[in-house]
């Protein structure tokens, strides 16, 4: 009973919930602003993604006539509800360390898909040209990116099994007690190709240009969220939203978990840092130094590039 | 100093031999920087594939179909120009309809960038364009009538885009009353 | 709580523009405004969507020609309330230098209440800024907050 | 992807990526454009019977709002057939400051169309960059004409308003601080990855198609073909300036992209020749007798051959005025180019054909 009470208040303040919204829209703000300096611009107020997301929340709600209305609906709840409960699973090292009785890196990667299937099922609902044309895009994109992270967390999994002699580990906890022992992986040889392949998972799971394809606005009028608008908007931002903590998050648990001392609150920010700082790599920088792929080029992009180095990786561990 | 850029001579000649036996059927000016044009009036409407495919031979290029209103050549019949282009030089082809032949052979078939251009020229004046392989509208609205700058358009129609006196009666109240039309 | 949420809304106003039948050069202007680092409207919480479900202000070009009347009204009643309403250039005020053409509908305020004019041909980048921002106030009123 | 269902997709009228209202009609089969219907005329504004009932002074203002991204080659062009059917000579000076504002709106033009591409392949900081460095032509006008788009630089009989040497001073400064901006440009367009997988090869537009559909400007000099009416029969002070005529045999978007971005440094060196060269004297030259005659005229407009046509019938309003403008030509072209592209391509081959709907639908 306890343990169900915990398990909610970490779905809803921390570090789930408020305390993911809070953090991933800061993120965003900066995001958004840093892009603007790179491109010599003043840039939005860092307050702006909590006014947008106000904003739309006083817009009325459009249902198109040929919208299938349950799902239409459903679509955006599912997506923000889905990354809430994601959130509560990602540890803070030395703050949190993750649901450790129900959670572990399987549940996270069933979970993490859970925005990209409520998008589709938003546009399927939809019933609009165009977010079909989103919903082929995003299912394609999809499976391009799922299958490299796959295989870089069978990886990480395997090699903190390999180790502690359990054959495959997935639990969360584990994995990182295991990197607190024998420091972080991010630094270990075998797995830098794996990171690596992290990286560039990340800007094709967000959406964010050069894999902004489901959603370019210059093509497919924003793709799937073309009908959306108000509150659910909101809904879908917000779900979008969890998802940059989550996956940032992982990837920090991950690969660089290491904690600067016992001090709680400074490993808050600590861990805080970190999450911007690849961010900034794999987002930010990316996205103001590109342009869009087409959608075969980014697939084939996946196979060739994360995909193969995330193998690299896996058939290291198998081997040594 | 004034170059003069003449045309192929060759081609001059052969399209005069369509040209009207009249007095000025054929004429030339040069612009004040010394390029020529050449015009020349057809017998028949129907001479214009043969002068179109000598064009084409030579390698001109169609740059634009001009028809003109009915009323502006005075009693019945009216004008179309062909203008062509080839190495700088214009080339103009003048064709008459009149009451007793009042069709156009397309020149689609040639000048495969001619299928606009007579599109247009069925929308806007209603003139006949034989063989013709696209009756689309072009540019025109269902709403209005095909031949429309024939000049037969009433003039409360065309001017059903007038300005009114919204934007001055609005600067004049004063943009503070926030008079908001809901 | 409403009320608050409605003070912080009119900061995040989404731009949706039509062109009904312009010369471009409003358009030019419009993107001018919008995207580059000089002007950034980005600062004032704006940005462009490529859906009108999104928009918050839309700014409408050109003398409405009739092939586009019905289409400016189709979009425009897609676009979710409250919503603010700017003609940019003098087409849509009055027609222009093309009033009195048979191929134009009526001006942009006799089917759709507007809200804010900025004429010029086109008007300068600074205008359109002052249009959005007034835009921004009228959307104020709208939600019956007071300017403040 | 789903099989071999097709669908058809509309493209438009109002597209983020289209500047303009155009409508095309698409029949898609998964990811892939199988054929395409387009319907035009949204920008129908029906120019040409309003000039038929203005007098050719108030064309000039008219003819100017053809489209804005052009409007000097068009207000240039009409002077022209009006001094031609009035036989008049205008003077030294006019023809050459015509040609600044003509090469100036030429540089905005391109770099327009060039920064458009990257709005499209979703490629922002280029987008702004290079719409930035627009900025400085549109200062340019701004300051030595008075607006910042339709710059009303020509008028029947020569030019309406003079460049002393404080605003020639003033134009060298600016073009010294653009250069390099534009060498930057190009070179970013032809070798950023990025840019270069997107629309290397893409749009073909094999020669002999590009010479059956009668293609002008940047489209038929980026497959190759050698079409210039600056060279071809010169006018204003063309004849006497120094330029080459760009063209590449990519026959592709990024061919073309090229060449707009090519001819930006011939413009920049036709303007400083012009200032250099430009005689002291008359701008305007008065008006010439109106009679009956027929003239044509034809310049290079940043996107091609601009044609205009006039009959005249003894009085100030011209019986017939008629023009044709490049991207009238051009359009056709498109069915070619889009032949199996794919939907995210539609737009990108669009623009690199940089469409002008107001001006092809008057």
């Amino acid at each position: 009973m306890l343990d169900t009470i915990l398990a909610i208040l970490h779905m809803c303040i921390f570090p789930g919930g408020v305390f993911a919204l809070a953090v991933a829209l800061f993120f965003k703000a900066l995001d958004r602003r840093i892009a603007a300096r790179v491109q010599r611009r003043v840039g939005p107020p860092l307050i702006q993604p909590v006014l947008d997301i106000a904003k739309l929340l006083t817009k009325e709600t459009l249902i198109p006539r040929t919208a299938h209305r349950a799902a239409f609906i459903m679509a955006p709840v599912l997506a923000f509800t889905g990354m809430a409960v994601c959130a509560a699973f990602i540890p803070v090292p030395g703050v949190y360390s993750g649901l450790t009785n129900m959670g572990d890196l399987l549940v996270i990667l069933y979970l993490l898909p859970i925005p990209a299937i409520a998008l589709m099922l938003g546009a399927a609902a939809s019933s609009n040209t165009f977010s079909s044309v989103g919903f082929s895009r995003e299912m394609l994109m999809t499976l391009a990116y799922e299958l490299p992270l796959i295989m870089i967390l069978l990886a990480v999994a395997m090699l903190v099994g390999k180790e502690t002699g359990v054959g495959a580990e997935f639990s969360l906890a584990n994995i990182l007690s295991y990197q607190a022992a024998n420091g972080s992986l991010g630094f270990h040889p075998v797995m830098l190709p794996a990171f690596v392949a992290y990286m560039i998972f990340l800007p094709g799971t967000m959406g964010v240009a050069p894999f902004d394809i489901p959603e370019a606005e210059q093509e497919v009028l924003e793709g799937p969220l073309l009908e959306y608008g108000g509150p659910l908007l909101a809904l879908y931002q917000i779900g979008s939203a969890l998802k940059t903590f989550v996956v940032l998050g992982l990837g920090v648990a991950l690969f660089f978990p290491g904690t600067l001392c016992d001090f709680w609150p400074v490993n808050l920010v600590w861990f805080v840092v970190k999450c911007f700082l690849l961010m900034l790599v794999t987002l930010t920088v990316v996205k103001a130094a590109t342009g869009r792929f087409r959608i075969d080029q980014a697939f084939w992009f996946y196979i060739k590039f994360p995909a193969v180095l995330a193998l690299i990786s896996l058939v290291l561990v198998w081997w040594l | 100093m004034q170059i003069q850029r003449t045309g192929d001579a060759a081609l001059v000649a052969e399209l005069g031999t369509f040209a009207t036996q009249q007095e000025n059927a054929t004429w030339q000016a040069d612009d004040m920087y010394g390029n020529m044009t050449y015009w020349f009036r057809l017998d028949t409407p129907a001479l214009l594939y043969p002068a179109a495919v000598a064009l084409k031979a030579k390698g001109a290029r169609l740059t634009m179909v001009s028809a003109c209103r009915r009323d502006t050549v005075g009693t019945s019949g009216r004008y179309i120009s062909y203008h062509f282009a080839l190495k700088g030089i214009v080339y103009t082809l003048r064709v008459t309809l009149t009451d007793t032949e009042d069709s156009t052979p397309s020149i689609t078939p040639i000048f495969a960038n001619a299928d606009w251009h007579e599109r247009e020229m069925i929308e806007l004046y209603g003139i006949h364009v034989t063989g013709q392989p696209n009756d689309n509208r072009l540019f025109l609205d269902e709403k209005l009538d095909a031949g429309l700058l024939e000049g037969a358009v009433p003039l409360s129609v065309m001017m059903n885009g007038a300005c009114t006196t919204d934007l001055w009666e609005r600067v004049l109240n004063g943009r503070e009353d926030g008079e908001e039309k809901k | 709580m409403s009320n608050l949420l409605n003070k912080l809304s009119v900061r995040s106003p989404w731009l949706f523009r039509i062109n009904a039948g312009s010369c471009n050069g409003c358009d030019v202007e419009l993107a001018t405004t919008a995207l580059i680092p000089r002007f950034d409207v980005e600062r004032f919480g704006c940005r462009y969507c490529g859906s009108p479900r999104h928009a918050d202000v839309v700014l409408i070009t050109g003398p409405v020609t009739l092939k586009m009347r019905d289409k400016v009204l189709k979009l425009w009643d897609e676009i979710p309330n409250p919503k603010v309403t700017v003609a940019v250039g003098i087409c849509p005020i009055s027609g222009g230098v093309f009033r009195d053409s048979y191929s134009l509908a009526e001006p942009l305020d006799h089917l759709i209440p507007v809200d804010v004019n900025v004429p010029g041909c086109p008007p300068r980048p600074q205008a359109i800024l002052e249009g959005v921002v007034l835009a921004k106030k009228i959307w104020m009123r709208k939600l019956g907050i007071e300017e403040g | 992807m789903s099989g071999t269902k097709t669908f058809s997709m509309p493209l438009g009228p109002v597209h983020v990526a289209l500047e303009e209202p155009v409508y095309f009609n698409l029949t898609v089969e998964g990811e892939i454009v199988r054929k395409t219907h387009l319907t035009s005329g949204h920008v129908h504004r029906g120019m040409e019977a309003l000039a038929m009932r203005r007098n050719i002074f108030q064309n000039a203002t008219l003819v100017e709002r053809v489209c804005s991204l052009c409007s000097n080659s068009h207000s240039f062009t009409y002077a022209m057939v009006v001094e031609n059917a009035l036989c008049m000579h205008i003077p030294e000076r006019a023809r050459y400051l015509r040609v600044i504002a003509e090469e100036t709106k030429r540089i905005a033009s391109h770099l327009f169309n060039t920064a458009i591409q990257a709005h499209i392949i979703g490629f922002h900081s280029l987008f702004m960059h290079v719409m930035e460095v627009r900025e400085l032509m549109q200062d340019m006008k701004e300051t030595v004409y008075g607006n910042r788009m339709n710059i009303a630089a020509n008028c029947v009989g020569g030019a309406k308003q003079d460049i002393n040497l404080k605003k020639q001073e003033y134009i060298l400064k600016q073009l010294e601080l653009i250069e390099p901006q534009i060498r930057e440009i190009q070179d970013i367009y032809a070798n950023d990855p990025m840019v270069h997988t997107r629309t290397y090869g893409l749009g073909l537009l094999p020669v002999d198609d590009a010479i059956a559909l009668g293609v002008v400007g940047p489209v038929a000099r980026g497959s190759g073909i050698t079409d210039d009416c600056r060279k071809d029969s010169p006018y204003a002070a063309y004849g006497d300036l120094d330029f080459n005529v760009i063209t590449e045999t990519g026959c592709c978007a990024w061919s073309r992209v090229q060449v707009r971005l090519r001819e930006c440094y011939e413009s920049l060196s036709l303007i400083r020749q012009c200032i250099d060269r430009m005689p002291e004297g008359d701008i305007r030259a008065p008006l010439g007798k109106l009679t009956v005659n027929s003239a044509v005229a034809r310049t290079e407009a940043p996107r091609g051959e601009v044609f205009y046509f006039i009959r005249t019938n003894g009085t100030d309003v011209p019986e017939r005025l008629k023009w044709r403008v490049p991207s009238y030509m051009n359009w056709e072209a498109l069915s070619v180019m889009m032949k199996d592209c794919n939907v995210a391509d539609v737009a990108l081959i669009t623009n690199s054909i940089d469409p002008c709907v107001s001006c092809t639908e008057r």
